[in-house]
């Protein structure tokens, strides 16, 4: 056909609609922030609900963008500017095009901003994402080298909280809780983990049945309360308080671990476009798609596309669909022009 | 401190030309206190302070006791700004952490109300003739130490050091509730990890420590005080804080805020009487101190000139440490050096653990 | 020679006299104990039982269980022949052995040795003319043991040639004295087979076994093998007679006086009790009870059967998770060849585990009366009932085209009947609520009191009391509507039912037939394969506290697939428990008897 | 010891740390659905102790499992076991063995 799209962002939702469009024979460039592409699971272990390793399906992204001639990818470059015919680079550079895909994905909430659960002033508080890095490296170790006997896991660090303005729901948490929770026990059999939530929301198939087993044949506690504050014990744990919200008590206890479930923030990126690029956002910071139903990877500028956690917080397989069904939108739109 | 997020909660504090606002409690419990703070803002630092007779306490404790509405307060407050405007003053600095956090709350209120403003306006004006302005800067008196305390650090006689080991004494910080816990902005280094009193402390060569409770109330909390019923409510809280301080042989607590200097260490002496517990090392209580003590003592200042012979924990053990030469007898002296008598023995000075739990038996 | 002068001794006999003795002299003991230990009651019921037709009935009931095994050929014919070719096998070889003795010598007394090793002591003491009718007779009978042997054997390698999918898993001490039971009758064999070739004698099968031997081994061989045959012969009987107390085989003498006891209507209770023991003995660990439960069938479940709870009781080593997986169902005490009250001993093991109940327990009921309406006829529905709130509005409808006033006790929600607690080995706790449901029924005057929950059902009739009070479960209610006339109720055309029998009201209240009729009454019956007496349990029986939901459901499922093989439209059962039970495993639609009743009223 | 007139009150937090958990873990271990509850609260509303009196199964088998036995044996001994509750339980918990469970580990049995 001999277009062009430019897809920013080079995470899953990027890879998987730069392959599709290749398919279709639209010549694609991926601007990519970071030195290389993956984007978020990159440093991600194990992907709920079936444990499969993250590098085993960007290898396979990889792959399918691997030998295509119509295929640029420029990494550590960022969008300054947006048009459905061109992009503009921080760097002043103007890239020509003939449709654009935002696929900038999420930032990850600052659990430093939670200054109550003390992320960055005590040792062994750590977030999911720092887990995930832990698991990567093959031990998860207290600062002071040992294992750890016992673990909370805090959900909705950054979600459905006021105080942080970040009213959504993240979504993934939940479940990443859960599958975190499993691979702690499995590393650790003897350990004891303490799930601390407020709701368990379990949307996705079989993750349910994950939550269940986490309970049952992994003996994960669920204790549905929020950390209110963690503070240093003398033997350098850290004490949490909670209230059991089931029974109505107050609940604090001594662990070796707190781990925080930061959420999906509406990435930095996007007040620019909304800025710079006549773009909408929602209330939640995630861009608003053209159509919630009809037209959920169209943006409310003709040529200009959405794919994955740019409008709204999305799991991994989500994200891929909607790099398929943006890529598909964009073919469509192409051929109508 | 490891901890640096204070930094990320500052707040402006004047300088100079204070007016400055009495607490009810401390300058009836700990008159020297206030007292010192006035030597040292206009005597070692040469600033500018002014101590008016006219102003009148805040309320705050009625208030946050259900016997005074929010008109008379903020009418009261007013009368306060008026009184400093009239003595020429723009910077207003209370000793009280109530007060303060009745200014804070108020000086918000009309902000977002200024309805409210124009009426105390019209409240003052009809019941004093007076009228006000708000301050420039309103500080607690712990925020105006603290800005000068790398000052004070310099002046200082002694360190917050043990002389025997010559490691740094341990200090248990309390800040009071209303002191960032409503408006985190309002407090250096916020309401999570405060850094007002560290920061003296660090200053000044002592250590901070970090314990489970450090956040919770000393468990004044009013009326859970004021009506005798509720005491074992508030006792419960500061038994909870010093149990949990307990284990890191803390050498001195120190507060910023006159009930919880009072509470915890009044509270002391009743749990010691109804239980027989005290948590302290050799068997006694942990000295409390005010901010306003902690830096006479840095900056020399003799123990019983700054009231701690008020204290219901004997602070001596603590003198010892910091090696300040005091004279054991002119404790009970009054200010014509006259014999002011002296209370009875209470366990939480005298027994040491093993007697105690004699008793206890 | 004279007989006075005759030798009845040797020295392989020891093991044999010594077994004996002290077989006879453990059984003397432990029945002596277990006697004086029954409670007065029991005695005066022995003492007014023991001089009537009971005795002889027992007697009779020996004949038929203990020799026969009369309930073994009901279950499967081969097993039956196998049990009865040991037991009365046995038997006779014993009774005409001595008679033979008598033949040869007259009446005269004999020691036991002499009598048992015959064969050995008539070339002994110069015995030269040989009785061929009774060398045949002996031959015989043996070989009808032997028969018996070798199917035991051919029931641990192949339980299913024998009509059993499973057979007893058993100790070790039962194996030592199975395996010297299995020696007995081959040892016995050999060792008469070589006296029968020596000193000549026997019949077709020891004189014909002998003279193979004497041709393949030759006379010195044999000559060599002969008194350690005997000896190996006496020492299997010796071995065991002394284990035979401490194993399954005391079951052997202790059927006898069980059929005595129980003709004497001694029972176990909901305590335990000395005439437990009988029981408990009187098992032997045949496993018949093993197939018919669901637990194992379904489940494969093993190690908790009526024959393990039974064993395991017996040697104090019964752990409460046996006693309480249990479903209670009542299908192994059907089957039971000893007739066992397994169900009653299972509780009364519960009930022997169980606290003191405090004082004020459940006096939050005191005062409580939730009922509603009035009239002579109460309604119990049950806990579960008001689970299946259908079955309490189609009861609604009937007692309304009967025109019957109804008080409804639980219509608000009651207290439980009772005997869930029970079932938990709660007896003391149950009472409570007994008390006060009783009080219940008093103060509103009821007359009769209909239940549409059989677990209640079986407490208000058997622990209630209720003096004065007709209670009923509702398919015997509703039957009786109809035959008095008051309840009209129309065929469905072409509906088919087939119906669930719930354990509590079949097997446990006896009540099989009326369900059916009132069922026939509006449309056609299909029978499934297992029904009445030997249907199978839904497996929610609140009896048991162990196994876990998916395990109800899975037995749930084997029930409801069985129930849909009839082809029937519809599956009825008359319990809430059931229903809700069945319907999580069936596609089909489920009902209670009452539901199908209030649609067909006219 | 003086008398203030007024007596010091006890910590309601539950305090993971003090809590014996020895008999919660033989619970959790013998019955590890119990750990699916997730609190819908179904069992008490069936319930017909619980419609009389405080009882509220849901909440003494979450405080036993917090290490919370004070009064547990107790409260379960309000349960009539009648097994409404398993009947109508989502996550298909044996409640009645719960309770038998409970009283067995934390009564006099």
């Amino acid at each position: 056909m001999g277009y062009h799209t430019i897809v920013i962002g080079g995470g899953v939702a990027g890879m998987q609609c730069a392959s599709e469009l290749l398919r279709q024979g639209v010549a694609v460039t991926i601007l990519e922030k970071e030195s290389e592409l993956g984007g978020k699971i990159r440093n991600w272990h194990k992907l709920f609900p079936t444990f499969t390793p993250a590098e085993e399906v960007l290898a396979e992204l990889r792959s399918r963008l691997i030998s295509s001639p119509n295929l640029a990818v420029r990494t550590g470059c960022e969008a300054a500017k947006i048009a459905s015919d061109r992009v503009v680079l921080t760097s002043g550079e103007v890239l020509e095009c003939d449709s654009v895909v935002v696929a900038t994905g999420f930032t990850l909430f600052d659990a430093k901003v939670k200054e109550e659960y003390g992320y960055g002033i005590y040792d062994n508080v750590i977030t999911s994402a720092d887990l995930e890095r832990m698991f990567n490296e093959g031990a998860v170790r207290l600062k002071s080298g040992v294992t750890p006997r016992r673990i909370a896991i805090l959900h909705c660090v950054g979600s459905r909280d006021e105080k942080v303005c970040q009213r959504h729901c993240s979504k993934v948490c939940c479940v990443t809780g859960v599958k975190q929770a499993m691979e702690l026990k499995r590393m650790f059999p003897g350990a004891d983990i303490f799930n601390f939530y407020m709701d368990i929301r379990m949307f996705g198939p079989g993750y349910e049945e994950m939550y269940r087993e986490a309970q049952v044949d992994y003996n994960v506690h669920f204790v549905r309360g929020r950390i209110s504050e963690v503070s240093p014990t003398i033997d350098c744990r850290l004490q949490i308080k909670a209230e059991d919200t089931l029974t109505g008590r107050p609940l604090k206890m001594a662990v070796d671990m707190l781990v925080l479930l930061v959420g999906m923030k509406s990435n930095a990126l996007n007040e620019n476009l909304v800025a710079e690029c006549g773009l909408k956002a929602q209330p939640s910071g995630f861009m608003q798609p053209r159509d919630s139903f009809l037209h959920n990877v169209e943006s409310n500028r003709e040529g200009i596309f959405y794919a994955g956690a740019v409008t709204a917080p999305k799991n991994v397989g989500e994200s891929m669909n909607e790099g398929t069904a943006a890529a598909r939108a964009v073919v469509e739109w192409l051929a109508k022009r | 401190m490891k901890r640096s997020s204070w930094t990320d909660y500052q707040k402006d504090i004047a300088d100079d030309n204070y007016y400055y606002a009495r607490s009810c409690i401390r300058q009836n419990f700990f008159p020297g206190s206030e007292k010192v703070f006035l030597d040292i803002l206009s005597k070692d630092l040469g600033r500018d302070i002014y101590d008016d007779p006219l102003h009148t306490s805040c309320t705050g404790i009625g208030y946050h006791s259900d016997v005074v509405p929010l008109e008379t307060i903020m009418t009261v407050v007013a009368r306060q700004f008026a009184l400093m405007s009239e003595a020429g003053y723009e910077n207003f600095t209370s000793s009280c952490i109530t007060s303060f956090g009745i200014y804070t709350e108020l000086l918000a209120t009309w902000e977002e109300f200024p309805e409210l403003e124009e009426r105390t306006r019209e409240n003052l004006f009809k019941a004093t003739g007076r009228e006000f302005k708000v301050p420039k800067n309103l500080a607690h008196t712990s925020d105006v130490m603290f800005h000068h305390r790398e000052e004070i650090a310099r002046k200082a006689k002694r360190k917050l050091v043990n002389v025997y080991t010559g490691e740094p004494l341990k200090v248990v910080e309390h800040i009071g509730c209303h002191y960032a816990k409503i408006f985190p902005k309002k407090g250096i280094g916020g309401s999570e990890f405060p850094y007002v009193l560290a920061g003296m402390v660090e200053s000044w060569g002592g250590e901070i420590v970090d314990y489970p409770e450090r956040r919770h109330c000393c468990g004044f909390g009013f009326r859970n005080y004021l009506v005798q019923a509720n005491r074992g409510y508030s006792i419960a809280n500061s038994q909870r804080k010093l149990e949990s301080m307990a284990p890191y042989k803390p050498d001195f607590i120190v507060c910023n805020c006159p009930g919880c200097s009072m509470f915890l260490d009044k509270w002391q002496y009743t749990l010691a009487e109804m239980e027989g517990t005290t948590y302290g090392q050799n068997g006694a209580g942990i000295p409390v101190l005010t901010y306003e003590e902690m830096a006479g003592l840095v900056l020399g200042y003799d123990p019983w000139e700054l009231g701690m012979q008020m204290h219901q924990v004997d602070v001596e053990p603590l003198l010892d440490k910091m090696g300040v030469e005091y004279d054991p007898s002119a404790k009970y002296l009054g200010g014509d050096g006259k014999y002011i008598g002296r209370p009875e023995s209470a366990i939480v000075n005298s027994c040491s653990q093993e007697v105690l739990y004699k008793m206890k038996k | 020679m004279e007989i006075s002068d005759m030798t009845f001794f040797a020295s392989f006999c020891i093991p044999f006299i010594a077994g004996a003795s002290i077989m006879f002299a453990v059984i003397a003991v432990k029945y002596i104990s277990w006697l004086r230990n029954l409670p007065r009651k029991d005695w005066r019921l022995i003492a007014k039982g023991v001089f009537s037709m009971s005795t002889l009935r027992a007697l009779w009931e020996v004949v038929r269980e203990s020799l026969l095994h009369r309930r073994i050929f009901k279950v499967d014919a081969r097993l039956g022949y196998m049990h009865m070719s040991l037991a009365f096998g046995w038997f006779l070889l014993i009774a005409v052995g001595w008679a033979e003795t008598v033949a040869y010598l007259g009446f005269q007394w004999v020691p036991l040795q002499g009598h048992v090793f015959f064969k050995y002591f008539v070339p002994l003491n110069g015995i030269t003319a040989h009785k061929p009718v009774f060398d045949f007779a002996m031959d015989f009978l043996l070989l009808f043991v032997l028969s018996g042997v070798a199917m035991a054997w051919l029931k641990r390698l192949r339980s299913r040639a024998l009509g059993m999918r499973k057979t007893t898993n058993h100790i070790l001490f039962d194996r030592v004295a199975l395996s010297a039971l299995w020696f007995v009758f081959p040892l016995r064999l050999l060792a008469e087979s070589v006296t029968a070739a020596i000193y000549g004698g026997g019949s077709f099968l020891t004189g014909g076994l002998g003279r193979l031997l004497d041709s393949v081994m030759g006379e010195g061989a044999l000559g060599y093998a002969y008194e350690p045959l005997w000896w190996m012969y006496s020492l299997a009987l010796g071995i065991f007679f002394v284990a035979m107390p401490f194993s399954r085989y005391m079951h052997i003498f202790t059927e006898i006086p069980l059929i005595f006891l129980r003709h004497y209507r001694l029972r176990p209770e909901a305590m335990e009790k000395s005439y437990d023991n009988f029981e408990v003995e009187a098992c032997s660990r045949c496993g018949i009870c093993i197939d018919p439960c669901q637990l194992q069938s379904q489940l494969g479940i093993n190690e908790v059967q009526s024959v393990y709870f039974l064993r395991d009781r017996r040697y104090n080593m019964l752990q409460q998770k046996i006693a309480n997986n249990c479903l209670m169902c009542g299908r192994c005490e059907q089957v039971c060849p000893v007739g066992i009250n397994l169900n009653t001993l299972r509780l009364n093991s519960r009930s022997s585990m169980r606290n003191i109940p405090h004082e004020g327990r459940y006096n939050y009921l005191r005062g409580v009366d939730r009922s509603l309406g009035e009239g002579r006829v109460g309604y119990f529905a049950g806990c579960m009932t008001l689970l299946t709130p259908n079955t309490m509005s189609s009861m609604k409808r009937i007692f309304e085209a009967a025109g019957e006033e109804v008080w409804w006790a639980d219509k608000e929600g009651g207290a439980c009947c009772g005997r869930p607690l029970m079932l938990s080995g709660e007896v003391d706790s149950a009472r409570k609520m007994v008390e006060y449901n009783k009080s219940l029924f008093a103060k509103h005057g009821i007359t009769t009191l209909v239940t549409s929950c059989p677990i209640c059902l079986k407490v208000f009739r058997e622990e209630y009391h209720l003096e004065g009070v007709e209670v009923l479960h509702h398919s015997e209610y509703i039957l009786r509507l109809m035959e008095q006339g008051r309840l009209n109720v129309g065929r469905e055309q072409g509906a088919t039912f087939t119906y669930h029998d719930p354990c509590e009201l079949g097997r446990g209240s006896g009540i099989y037939d009326e369900p059916r009729a009132v069922i026939e009454a509006v449309g056609e019956l299909l029978e499934p394969e297992h029904t009445r007496h030997d249907a199978l349990c839904c497996g929610s029986s609140v009896a048991n506290t162990a196994i876990s939901d998916a395990q109800q459901l899975k037995i749930a499922q084997g029930v409801a697939s069985q129930l849909e093989e009839t082809g029937a439209q519809t599956i009825v059962t008359a319990c809430p428990l059931c229903k809700k039970a069945i319907a999580r495993g069936a596609t089909r639609q489920v009902a209670d008897l009452s539901e199908i009743v209030a649609r067909c009223i006219k | 010891m003086i008398n203030f007139g007024f007596s010091i009150s006890k910590p309601r937090a539950i305090d993971i740390d003090r809590n014996n958990l020895r008999k919660s873990s033989e619970i959790t271990r013998e019955m590890p659905e119990l750990q699916s509850c997730i609190g819908c609260g179904s069992c008490t509303a069936t319930c017909t102790a619980g419609n009389l009196t405080e009882f509220n199964f849901r909440k003494v088998h979450t405080l036993v499992r917090r290490g919370e036995y004070q009064g547990a044996y107790e409260e379960m001994n309000k349960c009539m076991l009648c097994g409404k509750c398993r009947l109508v339980c989502p996550r298909g918990i044996n409640t009645r063995g719960v309770v038998m469970l409970i009283k067995r580990k934390l009564g006099d049995f």
